[in-house]
């Protein structure tokens, strides 16, 4: 009871300063000084109209590709925590099979949720939306496949393929621009095209396609061990 | 013609969505309810995003698209939901006079699967 | 509309605390779902429209799924 | 206003959840809410009165009544690294209910006092 009574003290004085502190940032004001240029020269420099995609992809490229990595390191550490580490598997546990309705209806809707992701992240410079949501859809669309039938497998080594191939292009690609003129990473040496078209703004569209396609490996790699650790079939591939 | 039809979709989808709340309150038990706020919300939904989609005609495609989805999820859904809950062994009201699932999911597996 | 944020703010509070209270795990998830999506919306409200839909997909569904299995293989209730 | 203080009172929730409680997963759910108040207070920061979201849709939009776009792309990048650690957090959970077999933190030797 008295260790309640502490942190909550210590806890109040914690919002009590982050109060005071805030203070001096009023809410609604304007307080740029890089995103006034992001803005303003944005659109001419890399021809996406999506400010966000162009600052997550070019302007922080190089951020976003470390942040993949840690993405990628997550998940083998899911990976290795169940395979390599995890106890010897207990038996078969039985599972409860869906119903007729729900096999159906998830064998109707699983394409259009493919789709779907396929168009986020396609129109990842000229809406909202992008390589990580697109990606995030997709692998909840494996995970409905996982829920409607139980005994499903998805090809790891495939899988992995996509993933590796993916994170090879975005690496290639920066790579490429050292070679240009201006020799920077990531620089965009495609063609801009015209505002609000589908083929503009040179390379931005293909590394959020394949920034996209490695969350989807990702996060369906991190939903296949999960789901074989409750299955318990993991072991047998 | 095309207002009219666009806002009597409205208010229609309206009432139905206010009636699935209703029921959700005063309803007895939760397989009532869930009928209540699953049939009612899906027409009301659906209703309403095609009145939508009438008033606005550049959306009505978008629309169209939106409404087959609500049409083609919610009660996959909640169907999943009321087997799950039907299998757990969540009570029925007492005032329940048919009950139909019972031979045919079989007596001896209500409430054993956990 | 200005009290919109308000009244989204005060459910969103009410339900974590909800859901850090709550002796059932599986329950305590779905209110944590529940915080999800209003911050996504709250993210809508904020004009930022590419967050929200990472929120939305991300923290309010994969996570959810991620800790039910998590409960599943260990225990139901706390304590 | 409303933002700052929700974001604020929500990592204050996290804080003590992480704190005060001792099953692992109410701890695990307690991480997850301080990600998540950081997020809304980042993205509350760039945020401008009466701002369009920075997009360019159609030809003519006036660049300086946008709100800021950095914050919003540090936090979608921050979301997708929250939602992998955690499942790299459940799954240590997993593993330590598989050895002690107890979720309570009590009962685990040398993780808390």
């Amino acid at each position: 009871m008295i260790r309640k009574i502490v942190y909550s003290i210590f806890l109040a004085t914690i919002v009590l300063s982050l109060v005071m502190f805030f203070a001096a940032f009023p809410f609604g004001q304007n307080k740029m000084s890089v995103g006034e240029y992001y803005l303003n020269h944005g659109v001419a420099q890399t021809g996406a109209s999506n400010i966000v995609t162009s600052v997550v992809v070019d302007y922080r490229g190089f951020d976003t590709l470390g942040e993949v990595s840690v993405l990628f390191g997550a998940a083998a550490g899911v990976a290795i925590l169940f395979f390599v580490l995890g106890e010897n598997r207990r038996k078969r546990r039985e599972q409860v099979a869906p119903n007729f309705i729900v096999r159906v209806g998830s064998r109707i809707i699983f394409p259009f949720i493919l789709l779907f992701g396929t168009y986020i992240f396609i129109h990842g410079h000229l809406t909202p939306g992008g390589g990580f949501q697109g990606g995030a859809i997709i692998a909840s669309g494996f995970l409905l496949l996982y829920l409607a039938y139980p005994g499903t497998t998805v090809n790891r080594s495939r899988l992995s393929m996509v993933e590796g191939l993916a994170g090879i292009t975005f690496i290639v690609l920066g790579l490429y621009g050292l070679l240009m003129p201006e020799s920077s990473f990531l620089y965009n040496f495609l063609p801009k095209g015209e505002l609000n078209a589908l083929l503009s703004s040179g390379i931005l569209p293909i590394i959020y396609i394949a920034i996209g396609f490695k969350v989807a490996a990702e996060f369906a790699g991190i939903i296949d061990d999960m789901m074989c650790e409750v299955i318990c079939r993991g072991g047998e591939k | 013609m095309r207002l009219i039809l666009g806002y009597f979709l409205l208010y229609f989808g309206a009432i139905f969505l206010f009636l699935g709340a209703f029921g959700l309150i005063r309803l007895p038990d939760l397989y009532t309810r869930m009928q209540a706020s699953t049939k009612s919300t899906t027409l009301g939904a659906f209703a309403s995003v095609l009145g939508v989609g009438i008033l606005h005609p550049d959306w009505f495609v978008k629309c169209l698209v939106v409404a087959l989805f609500i049409l083609l999820t919610a009660p996959v859904g909640s169907s999943a939901l009321m087997r799950a809950a039907y299998k757990t062994g969540v009570p029925l009201d007492e005032r329940t006079t048919v009950d139909d699932a019972k031979e045919f999911f079989g007596e001896e597996e209500k409430g054993e699967a956990k | 509309m200005i009290y919109i944020s308000w009244i989204l703010i005060v459910l969103m509070l009410v339900l974590s605390i909800l859901s850090i209270q709550l002796k059932n795990l599986i329950a305590a998830v779905v209110a944590m779902g529940a915080v999800s999506l209003i911050i996504s919306l709250l993210f809508l409200m904020l004009q930022a429209p590419d967050v929200a839909m990472a929120e939305a997909s991300i923290g309010a569904a994969l996570t959810m799924i991620i800790y039910i299995i998590g409960i599943r293989e260990t225990e139901r209730s706390e304590k | 206003m409303s933002y700052y203080l929700g974001s604020f009172l929500l990592i204050a929730i996290g804080l003590y959840t992480v704190i005060i409680k001792k099953n692992l997963i109410k701890i695990v759910i307690g991480l997850n809410f301080i990600a998540s108040g950081v997020n809304l207070l980042i993205v509350s920061i760039g945020y401008v009165k009466n701002g369009t979201a920075p997009i360019f849709s159609k030809i003519g939009i006036n660049p300086s009544a946008m709100v800021d776009p950095i914050p919003q792309a540090l936090t979608l990048t921050a979301i997708v690294i929250d939602a992998s650690e955690l499942a790299l957090a459940v799954a240590f959970v997993v593993l330590l209910y598989r050895h002690y077999g107890t979720l309570d933190i009590k009962k685990i030797r040398s993780l808390k006092w």
